[in-house]
This record gives C-alpha cells, sequence and structure tokens, in this order.
C-alpha cells in the first residue's frame, strides 16, 4: 500500500492535431506539496484539467486513493475532494466572505431558510484556521487581492477538499503576502492533511515550498515526482525547456547626462497619491516596486489620465503637459501603457493578430476618406511581430488561440509599431514561461538601449534588479525611495525591503 | 450619526422608502382627496399587479438575464384561463391549475432554451415572446373571453378591511416569498452568484441549467398570477392583456436598484419602485397634467432614478477604493 | 380545439389551397387596422356577400400587428395574390392614401372602411362611422342625459392616432354648444392598452368621482374599462356614454350603470363594402351629384349607419342595425351609382 | 481627379480580393452563408407553393418593405456593436422624420438641405443617447428606454400629433417610383449603397476599425490610445443618422410625415431592428458588426413575413410561426457555429 492520494497513470490526451499529453505520470503523495512544472504548451494545463474533471483522458488512468475512478464534471471532482484555486479570482464579489466559503451548502434552520449567523460562526472557523483575521461579514470586494485568495484556499478547505490545485497563486502577491500564504499552505498540509499540487513559474518559490516536482515538456514526463532536494535550480530549467537557461546578464549602464523626459513633480491624486516626485531620462528604465496596493498601477493610469490629478505638474521634455486620455498620451506625447492584466485591458481576445497589433497605429497610416486595408497594416506592423518571433500560423488567427507568452509579445509589438518614446510596463511577465519571460527581458533592455524611457512596475525582486537602472519604492501611494541599482540581488534587495519595512 | 450612515443609507430601499412617504406627503398636502379610503384602494390595486410583474422580470434580472416575454406569458395565461371556464367548462381550481402550469411551461421553455443552446436570453424571449403571443391571437382570433365566473369578479372587486383589497393578498405573499427567496434560501443565493459571475459560480459547483430553469419557472409563473389578477381585475379577459407590463416590469427592478448586468437585485427596494411608479401615474392623473407631458415625464423619472443610483454607486466606489487603499495600509 | 383546427386548416391550405369558385371574378379582400374585436363581423360579412351577391371572394385578413406598415405588407401580399378589390379601415387617416393610390394605379379599387382617409384620396369612398361626428353626437346624448348642465371627462385613445385629435375636438364642440352648462374637466388620453387604462381610469375616479357627473368615451379599451370601473363601484349617479359594442359596456347598459353607447355598424360596412366592390369591378362608377356626406376628414362620406343605444334598447340593437344595413343597400345602386 | 481615379480601382481591388480570394473557402461556413441559404430556400418554397409570390407588385413591394428594414436593422446594428441597444429607435426616426416634414411643409424648405437637417436632427438625438449613456455610464438599455418616452413625448407636444401631409411629390413620388421593369423600388438602391457605405466603413477605415474595437473590449481599447467614449457616442450619432434615413425612406412611401408611422412610442420598429443584426450574427455582447449579414437577416425577416401571409397560415398565426421561425434560424446558426467550430479546429 502507498500513500498517494491521487495518481495519474499513462495518461494521453489528443486534440484535433496535437498530441497534448502523451503517456503522462503523475503522483501526488499525501500531506506533499507537490510542483507541476512546464513551459506554456507543455500539457500542464491539459493535465489540470484532467485532474478537475473538464477533460477526460484518452487513454491512461486516473486513481484517488489508489481506486480508479472517472470524473466527469468539475462538480464530480469537487465531491471527490480535488478543488482548484484559479488564477482569476472565483468569488463571488457581492456577497460577503462567509457565505462564499460555505455557498455550496450554507446551514439552513429547521424551515429550510439560511441561517446567517450559524454562516459566520462556521466560516470564521475556517479563516481561524488560516490565521486570516477578516470579519467573515465583510463582502468581497473590499478585500485586497491577497486576502481574495486566502479566502479561496479557505473555500477549498471548508469543503473539505484534499486535493489542492494551486495555479499560479502568487502572481499578483506581494513578497510579504507570498510568504503568509506560504505559511498557510505548510500549516494546512501539516495539519489538515491536505496534499498540494503547486503550479508556478517562479522557480524560487518552488524552492521554497514544494518537496517534490513533476515536469511536463511537450505533453511527457522530463520527470516525475523527484524529489526537489535532488535538484538544482539548473536541473529543473533544463528539464523544462531542454537546455540550460540563458540568465540575462544585467550590465550596469553608465547613466551619464541623460536628458529628462517625464518629470512629476508634486503629484497629488484623486485616488491618493501623495506629494509624487519623479523623473525618467532617455533610455533610462526605472522600476516602480511595492506591495500590491501601493499605487504603482494606480499611478501609471494617472499618468494616463485615467484617473484625477487633483494637484502638481507633469513635464514632459520639460514642458508642462495636461494628460486627458490615454489618446492625448499616445498621439501628442508617445506615452504606451503595456497592462498587467493582458485579457482584460490588454488585447482584444476575439479579434485577430493584425488588429491587436495594428490598433495604435491605424491613426497615423489612415490615407484619403480615412482608407485602411489590411495590407498597410499588415506592411507596418509585420517587422514587429518578426522581430519578436511570435508563433501564429497566420495574422488573421484570432488572438485568444495564441499562447500567453505569443499574446504577451502581440501587446508588446503593438507598442513597438506605435514608437512611443516613453513605454509603462506593467508586470510584463506575469504567467509567462521562462523562456519568453528572459526573451522580455532582453527586449526590454534592447528597447531601452535605443532610446526608448521605460518605466517597469513589477513585484517579481529578481526581475526588478536585473532590468531596472534605478529602483523607486512606493508604500501607501507614497515614494518611499529611490535607489539606483547596484545590480547586486542581496544589497538590492535589503535596501528595498528596507524601504517597506521601516 | 455613524449609525445612520452605516446602516440606513447603504440600503437600496432606504431613499426609496423617503421618496415614497414624502411624495405621498406633498400629492395629499394638495390634494387630500389622494389620502381618501378609495384612492388608497385604487392604489393598491395597481400596485397589486405590478408587483407580480416586477417580481417576475426582477428574478431574470437576478440572473443577469431578460425576459422580453413576461407580457405574453400573462396574456397566453389570462386568456387560457378565462378561456378553459367559458369554452371547455373547466371549474375555477382546474382553470387555475391549468393557467400556473401554462405559465410554468412557458417559462421552462425559455430557461430550458437559454441555458441549453447559450443563446442570449434577450433572443430566446423575443422569439417566445411572439410564439406566446402568437398562440394568444391565434386562440382568441382577438376576440376576448367574457364568462367570468362570478366569484371571481368578487374576488377582484372585494375588501378586506377599509380600503384594503382582497387581491393585494396574493402579491405581498409573493413579495415576501420572493424577499426569502432571494435573501434566504439556498437556491436564491445560487441564482444571484448566478448572476454575479457565471464562471464563478460555476466553479463553485451551482448548476447553470438548474438556476436559469428555476429563475424562468418563477418568472413564468409570476407572469401567469400576474395574468389571472387582471382578470380578477378587469373581469374579462382579453387578447391584449400583457401587451404594456414591459416597461412596467423593468421600470420597478431599476428603480429599486437592481443592476441589469445581474446579481443585485433588492425585493423591498423593487416593491418600493412599484409604489413609487404607481404613486406616480396617480398623481399625473390628480393634477391633470397634460397627456402630452405624461410620456416626457416617465421618460425624465426613469432617467433621474437611474442617475441617483449611479450617483450611489460611484460614492460607493470611492469608499470602496479608500477602504482597499487603507487596508493594505495594515 | 380552436388551435388543432387551425393548425390542421393552415397545413391543409398549405398544400391543398384552391381558388374557391366564383360567378364574379371580384376577389375583395377585408382588411381591419389590425387584430381587434371590433372588427369580427366583417368574417361573416364577407361570406354572406360571396353567398349573396355571388362574389368570388370576399376575405377577412387581419395584420398581425396594429402596425400600418404591417397592414401595408398584408395588402401588397394580398393584391399579388390576386385579389383585385380592398376594403380597409386605414391604419393612419393619412399614411393609409399612399399604397391606396399605389393600388389605383394597379387598377384595384379601393375603400375605406369603418374609419376614413383624409382626403385628397383614391379610395373610391369611405363608408363607415365619421369618428368625429359620432364622437359628437355621443357627447350630445351625455349632454341630453344630464340636462345640459354638469362637469364632464373623456376618456380616448392613443394620441398619436389622428382619430384622437378630431374626438377630442368634437367633444369640444358638443361641450361648447351646451351653452355654458356642461365643463370639460379632465381628458385621459393614451389609454389603449387594458391595464394602464384600468389604473389611470380608476385614480380619476378616485379623485374626481365625486365631482364628475358625466363621462365619455370614444375609444373601445377606455370604454370598457370604465364601464366595468363604474359596474364594480357600484356607481350609477356618473353618466356615461361609451362606444362600440363590447359585451361589458352593453351588460353595464343593461345593469344601469352606463347610460348609452354609439354603436356602428361593422357587419353592414363589410356586407355592403364587399357589394360595392363588386358593382365597381363590374364597371359601375359614382354619380357626380351622389349624396355624398362631408366629414372633417373627407367629402365622399357615406354613413353605415352609428346609433346610440340605451337601456331601451340594447336588446334589438342588432336588428336596428341590420334594418338600416338593408335600407342602405337597397337604395345604394340607384342613389350612389351609374351602371 | 488624378488621386481620385487612382483611388478608386485600388479600393475595388481591396474588395474584390477580400471578397475571392480571401473569404472565399471560409464564406461556406459563415454566418452569412447560412442566411444566403435560407433566404434563397424561402424564395424558392414561396414560389413554388404561393400565388403570386413571384408576381411583379409582390416583389416590388417586397423591396420596398426590404429597404427600410435594412436601414432600421443597421440603425439597431451600429450601437450593438457597442454591447448596448437603442430602444429609442422608432421614437428618435419618427421625431426626426417629423421634423423633416415641419421642414419640407411648414417651412419650405427644398427638399435637399431638408432631408440634410433631417439626418442632423436624427444625429442630434443619436448624440444626446450617445452623450447620456457615457458620460453616466448607465446601460444604453435604460438610457434609450428614456429617451424614447422624451423623443416621442417631445414630438407628439410640438406636433399635437398632426401629421405633415402636403409633402413635395418629388419626395413622395420616389417611394412610389418602378426601377427594373417595374420590380424594384429606388429605396432598397438607397438601402445598398448605405450597406456598402458601412461596409467600407467597418471594413477599411480607421474609423471603423477604432468602433470594433472600443465595443469588443472598451478597456484595451482605451489603453491603446482610443478614445472609447467618443466611439460610442459616434455609434450613438451613426445609429441617429441611420433611423433618420429609415424614417425619411417611410415617409417618402407612405407619402407623409405622421406620428404612428412606427406604432405607439416607435415600438413597431423595434423587432426588425433586433432581428436582422442579429439573424445577421452580430453579437449582443458588442465587437462584432456584420453589415451583410444584417442585411440578409432583414431580407429574410421581411421574407418570411410576406411568405407567411400569401401562404395563408390564418392571419392570426402569423406571429406565432415568425416567433417559431425566428428560433429556428437562431438554433440553426449556433449548430452552424458549433460544426465551424469543430472543423475550425481540424483544419
Amino acid at each position: 500500500m502507498n500513500n498517494l492520494c491521487l495518481e495519474i497513470k499513462e495518461a494521453s490526451k489528443k486534440f484535433p492535431g496535437v498530441l497534448a499529453l502523451d503517456n503522462a505520470d503523475f503522483k501526488l503523495k499525501k500531506g506533499s506539496i507537490h510542483a507541476l512544472l512546464g513551459e506554456n504548451g507543455a500539457g500542464k494545463s491539459t493535465l489540470i484539467k484532467i485532474i478537475t474533471g473538464l477533460y477526460k483522458q484518452d487513454t491512461g488512468k486516473l486513481l484517488i486513493n489508489n481506486v480508479e475512478t472517472s470524473l466527469n464534471s468539475p462538480t464530480e471532482a469537487q465531491n471527490r475532494g480535488i478543488s482548484v484555486v484559479h488564477q482569476e479570482r472565483n468569488l463571488i464579489r457581492r456577497f460577503s466572505v462567509g457565505e462564499n466559503l460555505l455557498l455550496n451548502d450554507l446551514p439552513k434552520n429547521k424551515f429550510g431558510l439560511i441561517n446567517y449567523k450559524l454562516v459566520f460562526e462556521r466560516s470564521k472557523e475556517w479563516l481561524d484556521l488560516m490565521d486570516l483575521n477578516i470579519d467573515p461579514r465583510t463582502v468581497v470586494s473590499d478585500l485586497t487581492v491577497a486576502k481574495m485568495q486566502l479566502c479561496e484556499i479557505a473555500k477549498a478547505l471548508s469543503i473539505k477538499s484534499r486535493i489542492l490545485l494551486l495555479d499560479e497563486p502568487t502572481s499578483s502577491l506581494s513578497p510579504q503576502e507570498t510568504e503568509h500564504l506560504f505559511k498557510v499552505l505548510q500549516k494546512i498540509v501539516r495539519e489538515e492533511d491536505v496534499s498540494i499540487v503547486f503550479v508556478s513559474h517562479k522557480l524560487e518559490e518552488v524552492f521554497e515550498l514544494c518537496d517534490q516536482v513533476t515536469v511536463l515538456r511537450d505533453g511527457k514526463n522530463a520527470c516525475t515526482s523527484e524529489s526537489i532536494n535532488k535538484l538544482t535550480r539548473q536541473n529543473l530549467v533544463k528539464l523544462m525547456i531542454g537546455r540550460e537557461e540563458q540568465i540575462i546578464k544585467s550590465e550596469k549602464k553608465v547613466v551619464s547626462d541623460q536628458k529628462t523626459v517625464l518629470r512629476l513633480e508634486k503629484i497629488n491624486t484623486e485616488l491618493g497619491h501623495h506629494d509624487i516626485n519623479l523623473t525618467l531620462g532617455k533610455g533610462e528604465i526605472i522600476g516602480l516596486y511595492g506591495l500590491v496596493g501601493s499605487g504603482r498601477t494606480e499611478l501609471a493610469k494617472c499618468l494616463l489620465g485615467l484617473e484625477k490629478i487633483v494637484s502638481g505638474q507633469i513635464k514632459i521634455n520639460e514642458n508642462e503637459v495636461r494628460l486627458d486620455s490615454p489618446k492625448t498620451a499616445l498621439d501628442r506625447f508617445k506615452i504606451g501603457y503595456i497592462s498587467e492584466d493582458r485579457k482584460k485591458e490588454g488585447l482584444i481576445l476575439m479579434h485577430n493578430v493584425l488588429e491587436n497589433a495594428g490598433i495604435t497605429i491605424w491613426s497615423k497610416i489612415k490615407s484619403f476618406l480615412s482608407f485602411l486595408s489590411d495590407k498597410a497594416i499588415h506592411a507596418k506592423v509585420d517587422p514587429f511581430i518578426r522581430e519578436l518571433e511570435v508563433k501564429t500560423p497566420s495574422y488573421s488567427q484570432l488572438i485568444s488561440n495564441l499562447s500567453g507568452g505569443n499574446q504577451q509579445k502581440i501587446s508588446v509589438a503593438k507598442w513597438l509599431a506605435a514608437g512611443t518614446d516613453i513605454l509603462i510596463i506593467d508586470e510584463p511577465t506575469v504567467g509567462i514561461d521562462i523562456k519568453t519571460k528572459s526573451y522580455i527581458h532582453e527586449l526590454i533592455i534592447g528597447l531601452a538601449k535605443k532610446g526608448t524611457s521605460i518605466v517597469l512596475i513589477s513585484s517579481d525582486m529578481p526581475e526588478m534588479i536585473s532590468l531596472a537602472d534605478r529602483v523607486i519604492v512606493m508604500k501607501n501611494f507614497k515614494i518611499e525611495g529611490n535607489e539606483p541599482n547596484s545590480h547586486n540581488y542581496a544589497d538590492m534587495s535589503s535596501k528595498i525591503m528596507a524601504y517597506i519595512h521601516d | 450619526m455613524n449609525f445612520f450612515s452605516q446602516e440606513y443609507f447603504k440600503k437600496d430601499w432606504f431613499g426609496l422608502l423617503i421618496v415614497v412617504l414624502l411624495s405621498g406627503v406633498i400629492i395629499s398636502f394638495f390634494k387630500p382627496a389622494f389620502l381618501s379610503s378609495f384612492n388608497l384602494y385604487v392604489l393598491m390595486l395597481s400596485v397589486s399587479l405590478w408587483l407580480v410583474v416586477a417580481m417576475s422580470q426582477m428574478i431574470i434580472i437576478a440572473i443577469g438575464q431578460m425576459n422580453l416575454s413576461v407580457g405574453a406569458i400573462g396574456g397566453l395565461v389570462a386568456i387560457s384561463f378565462t378561456g378553459l371556464m367559458e369554452v371547455h367548462g373547466f371549474s375555477i381550481p382546474y382553470a387555475i391549475l391549468t393557467g400556473l402550469f401554462i405559465g410554468l411551461f412557458c417559462g421552462f421553455i425559455n430557461g430550458f432554451l437559454t441555458v441549453k443552446t447559450g443563446i442570449s436570453a434577450f433572443i430566446i424571449t423575443l422569439a417566445t415572446l411572439y410564439i406566446f403571443k402568437g398562440m394568444n391571437l391565434g386562440i382568441t382570433e382577438a376576440q376576448p373571453f367574457y364568462q367570468i365566473p362570478e366569484s371571481i369578479k368578487n374576488f377582484g372587486n372585494a375588501k378586506i378591511i377599509g380600503p384594503v383589497p382582497y387581491l393585494i393578498i396574493i402579491p405581498i405573499i409573493i413579495t415576501v416569498m420572493m424577499w426569502l427567496l432571494m435573501n434566504k434560501t439556498q437556491s436564491g443565493r445560487n441564482m444571484l452568484a448566478y448572476g454575479n459571475s457565471v464562471q464563478s459560480s460555476e466553479l463553485m459547483g451551482i448548476s447553470p441549467t438548474k438556476v436559469v430553469i428555476t429563475a424562468h419557472v418563477i418568472s413564468g409563473f409570476l407572469a401567469a398570477i400576474g395574468g389571472m389578477l387582471v382578470v380578477c381585475r378587469l373581469q374579462l379577459g382579453t387578447p391584449n392583456i400583457g401587451d404594456s407590463w414591459l416597461l412596467p416590469s423593468f421600470a420597478a427592478p431599476v428603480i429599486g436598484g437592481a443592476v441589469l448586468a445581474g446579481g443585485k437585485v433588492d425585493v423591498i427596494a423593487t416593491a418600493l419602485g412599484v409604489i413609487i411608479v404607481a404613486i406616480i401615474s396617480q398623481a399625473l392623473v390628480i393634477f391633470k397634467i397634460d397627456p402630452f407631458f405624461v410620456q416626457i415625464l416617465l421618460g425624465f423619472m426613469i432617467l433621474i432614478a437611474v442617475f441617483i443610483n449611479r450617483y450611489r454607486e460611484y460614492k460607493e466606489e470611492r469608499r470602496k477604493k479608500i477602504f482597499i487603499y487603507e487596508a493594505s495600509h495594515e | 380545439m380552436k388551435i388543432t383546427i387551425s393548425i390542421i386548416t393552415s397545413i391543409f391550405l398549405l398544400f391543398g389551397h384552391y381558388v374557391m369558385a366564383g360567378s364574379s371574378s371580384t376577389k375583395v379582400a377585408l382588411v381591419p387596422g389590425g387584430p381587434h374585436p371590433y372588427f369580427a363581423a366583417w368574417e361573416q360579412a364577407g361570406k354572406d356577400a360571396v353567398k349573396d351577391f355571388g362574389l368570388g371572394k370576399a376575405d377577412y385578413k387581419v395584420p398581425a400587428e396594429w402596425d400600418l406598415s404591417q397592414q401595408n405588407e398584408l395588402i401588397e401580399s394580398l393584391v399579388g395574390k390576386g385579389y383585385n378589390a380592398v376594403l380597409v379601415f386605414p391604419g393612419d387617416a393619412v399614411g393609409t392614401n399612399k399604397i391606396l393610390g399605389e393600388l389605383d394605379d394597379a387598377g384595384i379599387p379601393t375603400a375605406a372602411l369603418a374609419g376614413c382617409v383624409e382626403q385628397p384620396t383614391k379610395a373610391k369612398f369611405c363608408f363607415g362611422t365619421d369618428t368625429g361626428h359620432s364622437a359628437y353626437l355621443g357627447t350630445k346624448q351625455l349632454i341630453k342625459a344630464l340636462n345640459g348642465k354638469g362637469k364632464i371627462a373623456h376618456f380616448t385613445g392613443f394620441l398619436v392616432d389622428p382619430n384622437t385629435t378630431l374626438r377630442i375636438k368634437a367633444v369640444e364642440k358638443a361641450v361648447a354648444e351646451s351653452g355654458g352648462g356642461v365643463e370639460i374637466i379632465q381628458v385621459i388620453a393614451d389609454i389603449d392598452a387594458y391595464e394602464p387604462a384600468d389604473e389611470k381610469i380608476n385614480a380619476f375616479m378616485a379623485a374626481q368621482g365625486g365631482e364628475v357627473d358625466g363621462i365619455v368615451t370614444t375609444a373601445w379599451v377606455p370604454a370598457v374599462v370604465a364601464a366595468q370601473a363604474l359596474t364594480n363601484m357600484g356607481d350609477k349617479r356618473i353618466k356615461m356614454v361609451g362606444i362600440d359594442h363590447d359585451e361589458v359596456v352593453l351588460k353595464a347598459i343593461k345593469d344601469g350603470y352606463v347610460h348609452g353607447t354609439m354603436l356602428q355598424n361593422p357587419y353592414g360596412q363589410g356586407y355592403i363594402g364587399s357589394y360595392v366592390m363588386d358593382k365597381v369591378r363590374g364597371g359601375c362608377s359614382f354619380k357626380a351629384n351622389a349624396p355624398w356626406k362631408s366629414t372633417a376628414q373627407t367629402n365622399q362620406f357615406i354613413d353605415s349607419g352609428t346609433v346610440f343605444v340605451d337601456i331601451n334598447d340594447v336588446d334589438t340593437y342588432v336588428q336596428a342595425m341590420r334594418g338600416i344595413s338593408l335600407e342602405i343597400l337597397e337604395t345604394f345602386e340607384s342613389t350612389y351609382l351609374n351602371c | 481627379m488624378k488621386l481620385l481615379g487612382g483611388y478608386s480601382p485600388q479600393l475595388l481591388f481591396y474588395i474584390l480580393n477580400d471578397l475571392m480570394f480571401k473569404k472565399l473557402p471560409n464564406f461556406a461556413v459563415t454566418n452569412q452563408f447560412g442566411l444566403f441559404l435560407l433566404v434563397i430556400l424561402f424564395v424558392l418554397f414561396f414560389s413554388f407553393f404561393t400565388d403570386g409570390f413571384s408576381s411583379r407588385f409582390n416583389l416590388f413591394a417586397l423591396s420596398r418593405v426590404v429597404a427600410i428594414d435594412i436601414m432600421i436593422g443597421l440603425a439597431m446594428m451600429v450601437v450593438i456593436l457597442t454591447g448596448g441597444l437603442n430602444l429609442s429607435l422608432g421614437a428618435l426616426g419618427v421625431s426626426a422624420a417629423m421634423f423633416g416634414g415641419w421642414l419640407m411643409e411648414v417651412v419650405g424648405i427644398p427638399i435637399i438641405p431638408a432631408m440634410l437637417l433631417t439626418l442632423a436632427m436624427g444625429g442630434f438625438l443619436g448624440w444626446i443617447n450617445g452623450y447620456v449613456t457615457v458620460k453616466t455610464g448607465v446601460h444604453s438599455f435604460i438610457v434609450t428606454l428614456a429617451t424614447m418616452s422624451i423623443y416621442f413625448g417631445m414630438m407628439t407636444l410640438f406636433t399635437e400629433a398632426e401629421a405633415f401631409r402636403k409633402l413635395p411629390e418629388t419626395f413622395t413620388d420616389f417611394g412610389s417610383l418602378k426601377l427594373f421593369n417595374k420590380y424594384v423600388s429606388p429605396l432598397l438602391l438607397v438601402s445598398i449603397f448605405f450597406v456598402f457605405l458601412l461596409f467600407y466603413l467597418f471594413k477599411f477605415t480607421d474609423l471603423g476599425r477604432k468602433l470594433i474595437a472600443a465595443g469588443a473590449n472598451p478597456d484595451a481599447a482605451e489603453l491603446s490610445g482610443i478614445s472609447v467614449g467618443q466611439m460610442f457616442i459616434y455609434c450613438h450619432i451613426l445609429s441617429g443618422l441611420l433611423a433618420a434615413v429609415a424614417a425619411l425612406m417611410l415617409t417618402s412611401r407612405i407619402g407623409a410625415a405622421i406620428p404612428s408611422m412606427a406604432g405607439n412610442l416607435g415600438f413597431d420598429w423595434l423587432l426588425p431592428a433586433f432581428l436582422a443584426p442579429v439573424l445577421g450574427g452580430t453579437l449582443l455582447s458588442g465587437g462584432k458588426v456584420t453589415v451583410f449579414g444584417t442585411m440578409l437577416g432583414a431580407v429574410l425577416v421581411t421574407l418570411i413575413t410576406n411568405g407567411l401571409y400569401l401562404i395563408e397560415v390564418g392571419e392570426f398565426w402569423i406571429r406565432f410561426f415568425l416567433g417559431i421561425i425566428l428560433l429556428l434560424a437562431v438554433l440553426l446558426d449556433k449548430a452552424r457555429e458549433f460544426f465551424a467550430q469543430k472543423s475550425n479546429v481540424l483544419s
């Protein structure tokens, strides 16, 4: 008798034209935190969907507690104790935390009506168990993103899930929040007899948290349930991408008499930014670092004119300007913004590659009677799409059919095509596999070399330290620190942390 | 002061209650007849019908859809109800049961088609609006049914006590049941969860089929009751019943702060919305407003209601932004 | 039952439609404005006309909705099918003229039935009720019942219907002629649907019920609802003059809650109208000196008979109407036509 | 002149190239193709099984009805593009037409400027819809529900529900003109002109692409430098303009500007307004327009109504059958989409 709570044996899944899984194995030990790794398209999400009952494998077996089972729907999976904590927050935002936790089976009184007192009492127990200091009466939409995520885990526990799948849980959490999450996860594994499948692109986290690892590559196992102690970061990367990782060499740039292209002076905003002073030189990369909710993305949106600036001055090339909309920002001052939320704010999923890549330049290349043909757009964006090595069968392919990495490339390509002087890049590598990630890093450095000034917003400390020329630390909608990057990880990270935890 | 701002002003129904009371006071100040027993009776009669119609639409708004066929179902049930009694000699209870069953069935068709085909409820109910209304006309050939049993006529006219008509009993029961449903039962909460986010609710193990069909069946059921209430009121089964329901069915929930995208409805506020619309349409008659102006006023009324809702929402959003901002300071 | 029959009939018609043989080639289409109980008598009238006058066809064809465009579409399709004479209740007193003109161009005679189109028109004549005059007469009856003194209210239909304006003016005219004894205290319009009509009329009763002495209604729905409201209230003080022959109104007259109603003659309209169409197609033309009546809308009007009915003759009005119809029919050819 | 001369063949080339070579293989699985087949099917069916469907009079009448329904459908389509609805379409159209009638009859302005001013009025009323929707962030369903009441009320207030019937004959004769051996109304040509104009707008212009992008994903479009609010307002203006065109065509056909020409509150327009774009494959959630689809949708609906009248299903049952056919059409479209997706994945 082994102690596996979930096992997948030689599973294959074929989609028209693609063999997504090819005899893949997966073994989850009771009480372990198991990392599931792989590049995008390696078959990871197919495997997850089989485990959660969304897909059914063509061949192979699925065993729960050593019993062969077939799962026909997510509900069935849930009933068998398998829950997923998704990347997208899956709570009912208008409901209270307590109700969300127990929604599947709300406690009722003898008339069959919901007993809310009991709902809040019972849900409180789950929150306490997770060391979450939240009133169960709080409406979910009032919570911070990190707390929502923890609530989701609490919810999974509340429905007696014994196997939790966490899909990129830390992608929008700050290090502190991540730390808290990990503590909670370790605690529930220890105390609640729970096993966890952890999917992440951040290898540091895998090493910190997990005890076993399975890597998929091209639908096959690159390794199966290997103990994490036996592996190094380099081994892992090699397993994932099939070759050595190319570490971006962050060269220290000589900051010589740069022309200042953007200057913020004593900016106060309606959202609560206070006394923001900031400069950005030509070809410079400044990093905005801070916890989620520290006001970084919000500052970017104020710069684009989406939120109101109450007082202070914005100067572009030392001329005071007013930015009232992203259109003004782009058309008159060549400021572009690559959103962290590709699907919602970055791309138009129902449109094709060409439309998405060309959207920023339509106005520029229109001719008489605002005539604009696909051919003209094609001619303009083609070099950039090629340069970024976007993998797409054709330019008329819908964006939603591309992989995450290629989608991100397109959302970069449209700004390259637009020829911006200032580019604000918000969390550029969230949910992107390592290969594409390093590619995008190279790209950002390359852009800066060519003279584009870049504001980089990232919660990924290594990314920040390898890319930025200067790191600006934000906290509570204020700028706390402005630190030239020494490109020394230990040194920089302690300095940055000092600003946040002073 | 804090107590007030936190408990009551946030509720959708509070402002509406003030509006109801205030307009009542103002109108009766100028026209004391407004508070006469007969006038209150008339007011309650019109509230009874529109309450049921508004609830029938509200439950569909709760799941983030629209039901354009509410009136068509009401009309079809009304003529079936009367027709069965007049032509086929059904006894009253059987006719009522059959009428309710037709309503349930029409609702089931709407729900089933919507959830199984994935086509928007707007389109499905637009089609069934034509189908149900077409059956109505096909059956009646535009002729009303006149033979209504005395007991039904009496039910439509009688008063329980003072100005309170018997007719209002059913709508009040329905309103209470709807409040319990939306606030205190699992299936009601499931509907609101579904209206909030189809995707999330599905991942939480809520069955869309069940939620959508249940909501539409209830909607059809309420529309059926509405149709029969009109019959009691008018004392004839005319094929035109239900033709004018569409606008009022949306007006009351919207005034009551319902979000058309789904997931947020307030039964009490909807009921107050019904009362406001009824008071205002009565006031227009009482004050002899030029009929040419009525249309325009109605339009502005909806706009103003929406502006107020929107403004409160905006305030709330601001509050939340600041709240989250403060929360992240911890 | 009706459903089954209709479905079977429609399937039958779908595959086995045939042209009924008649002695005359005239195929009359009787087209009302939309589905409405008022016009139901036209169906029988058409059938009787085929039987009695040997027409090829005289069919009652109802537009699916009360909508000018729908009516036009229906008429166009009927002509496409080979109908060669059209009797129409104008969907709009002005708007219907255009299609009548086009039918005339195509050699198809038309006439306005039950309500008139405004001149200039290509309709051969208007045979029906002078809506304005009917409202005027009804108001006169009401004033008479009130002994020339009192406050009255007027309930009527859609504001955008040109007839509504005519009715409002006609009621005002009758009141003006009363010599100051009668006053219109309120006009409620735009109530052509039952639920809002019920709401508004009852609200009116509640607010003004004590003050008002008489009510005149000039549209079908308000008449039904107001009659019902008076019956429900058990109020016999307020005198009401309704319009048309809805059973609710007739019953209220019998029970004494409604003073009377202005009846029209739909059967006669359909029956005689079909007859005249056949004559016109047979080569008859209208006399230059025909004794046309004039109304606010047209000066080629033939009155199909408007009768005021009260409690005394409410049971016998059908005979009375038939009498009027026969009278018109007997003298029609000699009075109006050159054959 | 040289610019234009060199330009038009180029445009024509693009359109043809697009239609013939790129799109043709895909056309078979598109919604338009399905609609096209349905239209053909119904034409054949009605020609065989009814009297008079293919008669000159009927086809002419059909062409005139279709012409107006196409314009109504397009007017709704451009608002559906934003993910919204325009319930005030009929009220707006009638108000514009009454304004036009007033200009021609009472003010006595020549036809062309009067028509232009009518269009401007339509555009202005559309602008109000758009402006209020965008500035308040309230769903256009509610906004246009309110403006429907307001426009229609204002119109009856100003006109006192009186029609304008002494319009210039040149104007009213246009509606009865018969072209091509008396088979076709010139109104249809006007509609087809607008169909091509909109096709050009959405397919080949900067503005059209921006309108579509704004409708498909407002957030992404805004951040890509498109002024989404402005685009939505443009859509509403366009809707007002097209509704005014439809109303003018209807006025010319009826021969008078009458307040009830679109029913009470303009409600009679709503059914063709929704059916045509929806059958044509326009997404109610916004971001996708099909100009030709909308045209075919309008043709299909008119055809079916006409056919049902001819086939004698019993006039009272027409609505019933219309509903059934609408339901079948959307179900069929859904099935087509399903299979198209399947075959798409395979290729």
